[in-house]
């Protein structure tokens, strides 16, 4: 409980009696009192740092406190990321901390599972006792089948690495919903563990692919840092290009607008590639030293590769034509690698990749592509001509001394990446930059704030497909053998395990912030599935509609009031990490999600020892053999693994942010921005343009007799098919798909009714003209019917139309928020799309993720049809 | 008692403090149209003003003034013709006229009162409303007109002169003992039917009206200001809106007063007092009004349809097509059928009251239609900003409230007439 | 001699709407009250739609139409250029909003404390009393019970009292305090702008100087003291969308 | 030149003499962008005025109904 002064109290009720009189007839006098009252007692006022709990990039915040309450949050001045500002959602949580239908105390369920829940309250031991024995029950069988889920983690060290290893179990992100297609396909092209964002500040030719532009920031950062740094690009000349069938992720800022069909990317980014190789827009020399262009591809498809090195460092090096040579020698050797042409190495004919992806998007021109895309062909080159022209290929610039490369195009996707042909989309649209060299150049392309390499690169290079059975997340399978874990397909394996040679499931979750029956595409799957756990347990400071009907346990969590972290605050040029500090004392009985960890590992038995939690703790946030390593023995002080931690780093202590509310560590040099200039440069990576190792899983799939659906695109270069949805009848004439608005975040911020007020309720938007021919205005309900071309199922909706000359003719989209009953505020705002989106076979991108769209007929409500 | 009564009604005239069955029910309807009003209001005071239906204008999409200023405008406009004719009827001594001049008075002060009232229940703090306009009130905003002309020295000299002009009766009624006699005695405050009397009374009477006239132009035309004046407002802004309001007024007034008298005649049996020349006047002086007011309206359309900007042209659409169409048609229809139906009697000198009692009762109709139309449009489609289109219809408890306002002025208007005669009775020779 | 003005730099608003977030807490106003409103504009046909965004606070115009008509004094004009509200003399008469051209005035059309609930938050919860100090909002902001400026009036925060009208105060309680006006301070792309314009050095002066600029209906001659920089003035073609919720 | 007539003149003088003095007395009408313009310079001069309107017009009154010394 916070601490409120009786002064505090007497002044509230005061202005309490002061508003209700004010009610009545006369004014004057009542105000009087109310007014003098309040002047009377001067209430005591401060200001604390913390860090904003609503968004991705953790906002650097001041709260205002009037007796110890908080009473408003703002920017936190000098924070790398929002420099005193915040948005609106930042803002509105304020509301949400006093927010009486939070849980309050641990709750234990009273009736049956599958309908909205009874409970009663508990105490936090007898609660954590039940969870701790349910998990000890299961890790006694089997550890694995104890799987922890989060939606969002701020303590990945304290939660992700540390806890989950402390008692061994399985985990899932809230990934794969987010945009992990992505994740995957930089990881496996370039090595790096990101999405496609170009570096802003210095970028004159911009593709904004998809809504995240002005509406969800994106890949690292939320909101804030991109529109800040793409404005100031933008006074300096940035030409935005706005790539999505809606115009207003862009908005004011789309200096031009190429509404394309929703999952034709692959089809433009191919016809892309193909303009620029044909336009002569091509980076040589990057593509010859840092890219797998130049090595011999033989007939079988098969990298040309000789071993090197005796027993343990052998290692195999593919073999590139060296001009200089005129023979074909190791990569690692050649000066002067060829990278077009057919040479003859040993009798045997072979290609460079580059060679072969030539004639791969040999037939993807712009005219083939323009009916695909439903867009202008001349569009397609125009971008193309202007992007090549725009990179300035050749050119270099100086940055704090240092020359780099200058590349000032770029493209920017996120959140579009989960569609069933993502993963080869992305891979084709980084194709785009690597043609021109933009990769890791001054204003060219980045997918991370770092250019180390993700462990996946190499976990790539030769992908592993086993027999059955499999674990229920399909790790290593001949479905999925790169496999992100997506939820909703272990939602379908929980529902049929045999279908998929699945023997062993999940028996007890624990669901950390993240809310699945709301938040994943095919609600209906999760309905069915999550019934089969034996025990539910979910930490979140509200009753989630998964836990309304699924939990057994209801840990109630604090919403800011806790310690966390560490987090960074990189802007990506000013180095700087902060915790997350608490403004008040939790309120009710909740706590912070490391206390409950600490408590839970403690009921569970692995507080101490080797690999126990304390153990990993330290190991996770690097404190093993520092004089700060926690000991172990009794539970500790979460503020005092906090104050470790910051000593470790050379700090005076936890007081350090207290007191600064942030640890500025100082500008990130040229060389760690630049991929052509770290060292080694692009962090030793070799850019996959030719994926041999998809072509090889691609074999095993077949040998292991996975169906073609699965194996069609593990293909070495991204290879369009049309999509599975488009063989949805007919009368399923229109595209939905869904998107986020500036206002919300996931599902979880229409419990904030000052949020909502500012989005207003869901809506769907349609085309003015498509809706006159439907019969359709503004403000009409409408029925959306969803349809799976492969099993045939159908799935319907209700909600309002919202016209707009914004969208596509053929699509319509609907905010990915609402659909929430559990909370008195979040009820009533429309159904969630999710409703009616599918997961599964033909629904999902080919690295089990989640693909948000899906053919469907509109029809006015009530009306025929 | 009852024969007290009738020993009263023998030396009262026309029926003063004498019930029938007929005025007691009359009243108790009142009565309860008015209990109806209380409680409308009273709802709208303990729930705010959320009971209404007004909203604000902008993002809510509402009307922030809605009936209750309409019906100020209205009842304000009312009171004109009441002293108007009055002060005619002294200026030119209209002899025919001389029976309405007494209704004509007191409908001017019921009138204004209800005007004041509707005033009243608009404000979100009434009391403030009483004690701050005495206080600051600016002679700037349009509103001091209204506050200080209007409601205090119209309504203020309009009871001098219905008392001035009500002092010779009240002293003969005073000769007669009755119930009512202390009453009368007060009344005619020593009033002595002497040559000079007579003289200062005429004398008193006519500056007064003479006086009342250019301050009853004022008064409306600077209600007209209040709209008149507004840039801000497409619909309202125009030279046309004073005078405008001062013709309406006069038309509503003589409506009601035309009502008004032939009640009186049919059920005070005044048929020699109020003779068929007294309707013939107001029928052509209504005639005439209506159609100076129909020129107006003639010119209002013209103008907003020739060469309109967009938003004077979407208010003047919701006007003449959209959503106010069958108000606006409806309350034209209204005043021209009359104009025509007066045209014609006074083209063929048949004067029919049954016909015109309907004119006097459908013309007030169309007058409120129009204020109406005044007030609202300008406010749901009249934004400058790309809000979207408002709407605003009247609650229940404004209609309970507005009820309630005509049921006060029924009920003071019946109450007069069982205290004072409301025909001025004739001078004894 | 001090003169405040704001200034919208229309070349970076990304209509996020964080200033109306801003304002509604920093001032506590009730649902559906949107003292600064940012409207989300659609023009054109597909495919050639145009978006823009458009922040609208009160103008505090120099030329005002709601001080010229407010009937008791309570809507005044400030030597600083606030145009405020004394809610203690307010008589709701709700002449300014019909006055005003812009559509900034709100009106206490609720007792404060129902609409306040309207968030659907009950501030009387029980389990709320302990931790909020039992006041409403539980996020109430103590300045508003203060008087501001030398003719030191209660004119800041909102729902004070029912049947009062109230609008944007250009957060009178935090420029006296020296701090920017709430909308301004939060608004994370710099798109808004706020100082005094009579003081040559000061960032606003700077920021306007030599720029194109208009003013939201210049042509009634209001002269406000809103000044937008880049873009247009919205045009009678322009349509709202996503439009916030203004039920009450 | 009867003391009737004399005071009649006198309260419609004064009547007058005081709306005028209101008028000007109130929040002056060419003053807008001032604090003081939304204070009248004296407050309550709107009653004055008021007073000023009933004192003009119960001249009037006196005229007729004040009982006549002569006699």
């Amino acid at each position: 409980m916070v601490p409120v002064s009786r002064r505090a109290f007497l002044k509230g009720t005061a202005v309490v009696g002061g508003t209700l009189a004010a009610s009545r007839f006369l004014f004057e006098t009542l105000d009087a009192v109310a007014g003098a009252d309040a002047l009377a007692l001067a209430p005591f006022e401060d200001r604390v740092f913390t860090t904003c709990w609503i968004g991705k990039q953790d906002c650097g915040m001041t709260a205002r406190r009037i007796d110890g309450r908080v009473v408003k949050f703002e920017g936190m001045a000098g924070h790398p990321r929002n420099d005193g500002t915040l948005c609106p959602k930042g803002q509105a949580q304020i509301i949400s901390i006093y927010d009486p239908n939070r849980v309050k105390t641990p709750l234990i369920r009273t009736n049956a599972k599958g309908v909205s829940g009874e409970w009663r309250q508990a105490s936090w031991d007898e609660a954590l006792q039940v969870v701790a024995d349910e998990v000890n029950r299961v890790r006694a069988e089997d550890p694995s089948l104890v799987l922890w889920q989060k939606g969002r983690s701020k303590s990945e060290a304290i939660y992700d690495n540390a806890f989950t290893k402390a008692i061994g179990s399985s985990k899932l992100g809230h990934g794969a919903y987010c945009s992990d297609t992505g994740y995957r396909a930089l990881e496996y092209t370039l090595g790096l563990h990101g999405v496609l964002n170009p570096e802003l500040v210095h970028n004159r030719y911009l593709l904004a692919w998809g809504w995240n532009l002005t509406n969800a920031g994106g890949n690292k950062y939320c909101w804030i840092v991109w529109p800040r740094q793409m404005l100031e690009a933008r006074e300096k000349g940035l030409k935005i290009v706005h790539i999505d069938p809606r115009l207003r992720a862009a908005g004011p800022f789309a200096d031009q607008w190429v509404p394309l069909r929703p999952s034709t990317d692959l089809a433009l980014a191919l016809s892309l590639c193909h303009e620029l190789i044909a336009q002569g827009y091509l980076d040589r020399p990057y593509l010859t030293k840092y890219t797998n262009a130049p090595y011999l591809v033989g007939k079988d498809g098969l990298i040309l590769k000789q071993t090197v090195g005796e027993g343990d460092d052998a290692e195999e090096v593919a073999l590139v034509w060296d001009l200089a040579t005129g023979t074909g020698r190791l990569a690692t050797e050649a000066t002067e690698p060829a990278l077009e042409g057919e040479y003859t190495v040993n009798g045997q004919t072979y290609k460079t990749a580059f060679e072969l992806f030539k004639t791969h998007v040999e037939d993807y021109t712009p005219e083939w592509a323009a009916d695909i895309c439903g867009i202008e062909a001349t569009v397609i080159s125009q971008i193309a001509s202007e992007f090549g022209e725009n990179a300035q290929i050749g050119a270099t610039t100086v940055i704090d001394g240092v020359e780099v490369p200058y590349r000032p195009v770029g493209i920017m996707a996120y959140h579009m990446a989960q569609q069933e042909l993502g993963f080869q989309a992305l891979r084709a649209m980084t194709m785009v930059t690597m043609l021109v060299g933009a990769v890791g150049a001054v204003g060219g392309q980045l997918a991370d704030t770092t250019w180390k390499i993700h462990k996946n690169y190499a976990a790539f290079e030769e992908l592993t497909v086993n027999d059955p059975p499999y674990d229920f997340t399909l790790k290593g399978s001949r479905y999925f053998p790169i496999n992100t874990g997506f939820p909703g397909m272990v939602a379908k394996v929980m529902q049929d395990p045999a279908r998929y040679g699945v023997e062993k499931l999940p028996k007890v979750a624990i669901l950390h912030h993240v809310n699945p029956v709301l938040a994943f595409t095919s609600q209906p799957d999760f309905l069915e599935s999550y019934k089969k756990f034996e025990h539910v347990t979910v930490i979140s400071p509200w009753m989630s509609e998964t836990a309304d009907l699924f939990a057994d346990v209801v840990l109630p969590a604090s919403t800011i009031e806790k310690f966390e972290g560490p987090l960074s605050a990189s802007d990506g040029y000013i180095d700087a990490q902060v915790l997350r500090l608490p403004p008040m004392d939790p309120l009710f009985e909740s706590r912070g999600e490391v206390d409950i960890y600490l408590d839970l590992a403690e009921h569970i038995g692995v507080l101490n020892g080797a690999d126990g939690y304390i153990d990993q703790i330290n190991v996770a946030l690097g404190l093993v053999d520092t004089p700060f390593a926690l000991p172990d023995g009794p539970r500790p002080e979460v503020r005092d693994i906090f104050d470790r931690w910051a000593k470790s780093q050379g700090l005076s202590g936890i007081d350090h942010f207290e007191q600064n509310g942030i640890w500025v560590k100082g500008l990130i040099p040229p060389t760690s921005t630049y991929g052509y200039v770290t060292d080694p440069p692009f962090g030793g990576a070799v850019h996959r343009l030719y994926g041999e190792s998809l072509l090889k899983a691609q074999r095993l799939m077949q040998e292991k007799g996975a169906e073609e659906i699965y194996y069609q695109d593990y293909l070495p270069f991204p290879t369009w098919r049309s999509p599975t949805m488009d063989s949805s009848p007919p009368e399923y004439e229109f595209y939905l798909i869904s998107y986020k608005l500036v206002e919300h975040k996931q599902s979880r911020t229409t419990l904030i009714p000052l949020l909502t007020e500012l989005s207003g309720k869901q809506r769907i938007e349609i085309n003015t003209a498509t809706a006159r021919r439907l019969g359709i205005s503004d403000g009409d309900e409408v029925v959306v019917d969803s349809h799976n071309a492969i099993t045939g199922e159908t799935r319907s909706l209700t909600t309002v139309a919202a016209l707009t000359e914004g969208i596509r003719p053929d699509v319509v989209g609907m905010p990915h928020h609402f659909g929430s009953w559990s909370h008195p505020a979040s009820r009533d705002l429309g159904p969630t799309p999710n409703e009616v989106f599918f997961t599964g076979e033909g629904y999902m991108g080919q690295t089990a993720d989640a693909s948000f769209q899906v053919k469907v007929k509109i029809s006015k409500a009530g009306g025929d049809s | 008692m009852a024969t007290t009564q009738d020993m009263v009604s023998d030396r009262l005239p026309q029926g003063v403090g004498r019930w029938s069955r007929g005025w007691l029910l009359f009243m108790a309807l009142a009565a309860i149209g008015v209990a109806i009003g209380v409680i409308g209001w009273a709802i709208e005071h303990d729930q705010g003003m959320a009971a209404t239906g007004m909203r604000d204008l902008g993002t809510m999409g509402g009307a922030t003034w809605g009936v209750y200023i309409s019906m100020v405008v209205y009842f304000v406009g009312v009171s004109f013709a009441g002293i108007t004719v009055a002060a005619l009827i002294r200026l030119f001594n209209l002899e025919h006229l001389k029976g309405v001049a007494r209704m004509a008075e007191l409908l001017t002060v019921v009138a204004l009162l209800l005007g004041a009232l509707a005033i009243v229940v608009d404000l979100g703090q009434p009391l403030r409303g009483l004690v701050n306009l005495f206080r600051y009130a600016r002679p700037q905003s349009p509103f001091f007109g209204t506050f200080s002309l209007v409601v205090s020295g119209y309504l203020f000299s309009s009871l001098v002169y219905l008392y001035l002009t009500s002092r010779p009766d009240a002293a003969r009624l005073a000769e007669s003992p009755s119930r009512l006699q202390p009453l009368y005695r007060l009344w005619a405050a020593g009033y002595e039917p002497t040559v000079d009397q007579r003289a200062r009374d005429r004398k008193a009477t006519f500056w007064l009206a003479l006086a009342i006239l250019p301050l009853l132009i004022v008064a409306h035309s600077s209600l007209g200001f209040v709209f008149g004046l507004q840039v801000g407002r497409p619909g309202w802004f125009g030279t046309l809106q004073a005078p405008a309001f001062v013709v309406l007024a006069g038309v509503s007034g003589i409506g009601h007063l035309i009502v008004l008298a032939a009640l009186v005649r049919r059920v005070l049996r005044q048929e020699h007092r109020i003779g068929i020349e007294a309707f013939t006047w107001l029928g052509r002086f209504l005639m005439l009004l209506l159609f100076v007011y129909l020129y107006f309206v003639v010119v209002e359309i013209f103008t907003s349809i020739y060469q309109p900007t967009t938003t004077e042209q979407r208010i003047s659409d919701a006007l003449l097509t959209g959503r106010y169409a069958w108000i606006f048609w409806g309350s034209v229809a209204a005043l021209v059928l009359p104009a025509f139906g007066l045209a014609w009697m006074a083209v063929t000198r048949k004067w029919r009251i049954g016909w015109m009692v309907i004119m006097g009762l459908i013309v007030n109709l169309g007058a409120i239609g129009k204020r109406y139309l005044v007030v609202v449009p300008s406010e749901t489609h009249g934004q400058l900003l790309p809000y979207p289109i408002g709407t605003y219809a009247p609650s229940l408890v404004e209609y309970a409230v507005l009820i309630g306002l005509f049921s006060l002025g029924a009920l003071l208007i019946g109450g007069f007439m069982k205290l004072f005669p409301i025909v001025e009775m004739e001078e004894t020779p | 001699m001090t003169r405040y003005v704001m200034a919208v730099d229309l070349n970076r608003c990304q209509g996020c709407r964080a200033c109306v977030e801003a304002c509604k807490i920093e001032n506590n106003t009730p649902s559906a009250v949107f003292w600064m409103h940012v409207f989300r504009l659609e023009e054109g046909e597909y495919p050639d739609t145009k978006m823009s965004f458009l922040p609208r606070p009160c103008q505090h115009c120099n030329n005002a139409p709601c001080v010229k008509v407010c009937p008791v004094g309570a809507r005044y004009k400030r030597e600083d250029g606030l145009v405020l509200t004394d809610f203690d003399r307010c008589i709701g008469c709700r002449y300014c909003e019909v006055a005003c051209p812009y559509g900034v005035n709100f009106f206490n059309w609720r007792n404060p404390d129902e609409a306040w609930d309207e968030y659907q938050v009950p501030f009387d919860d029980p389990d709320l009393m302990p931790v909020t100090g039992g006041v409403i909002p539980s996020y109430k902001n103590p300045d508003h019970d203060r008087l501001h400026g030398p003719e030191q009036r209660l004119t800041s925060g909102s729902a004070h009292f029912k049947g009062v009208m109230e609008k944007c105060t250009f957060c009178v309680h935090r420029v006296e305090q020296g701090l920017l006006p709430a909308c301004v301070d939060t608004c994370p792309v710099g798109a808004l702008k706020f100082g005094d314009i009579e003081d040559e050095g000061s960032p606003i002066s700077t920021f306007l100087r030599n720029k194109e600029s208009f003013q939201l209906l210049e042509e009634l001659g209001t002269d406000p003291s809103v000044v937008y920089v880049g873009g247009t003035p919205p045009t009678s073609h322009a349509r709202e969308i996503e439009r916030p919720l203004t039920g009450v | 030149m009867t003391r009737r007539s004399i005071i009649t003149a006198a309260m419609i003088i004064l009547g007058a003499g005081l709306m005028v003095f209101a008028y000007f007395a109130g929040a002056a009408p060419w003053c807008n962008n001032a604090v003081e313009c939304s204070n009248p310079r004296l407050e309550w001069s709107p009653a004055i005025f008021v007073a000023g309107v009933v004192i003009a017009f119960s001249s009037a009154l006196y005229y007729s109904v004040a009982k006549d010394r002569r006699k």
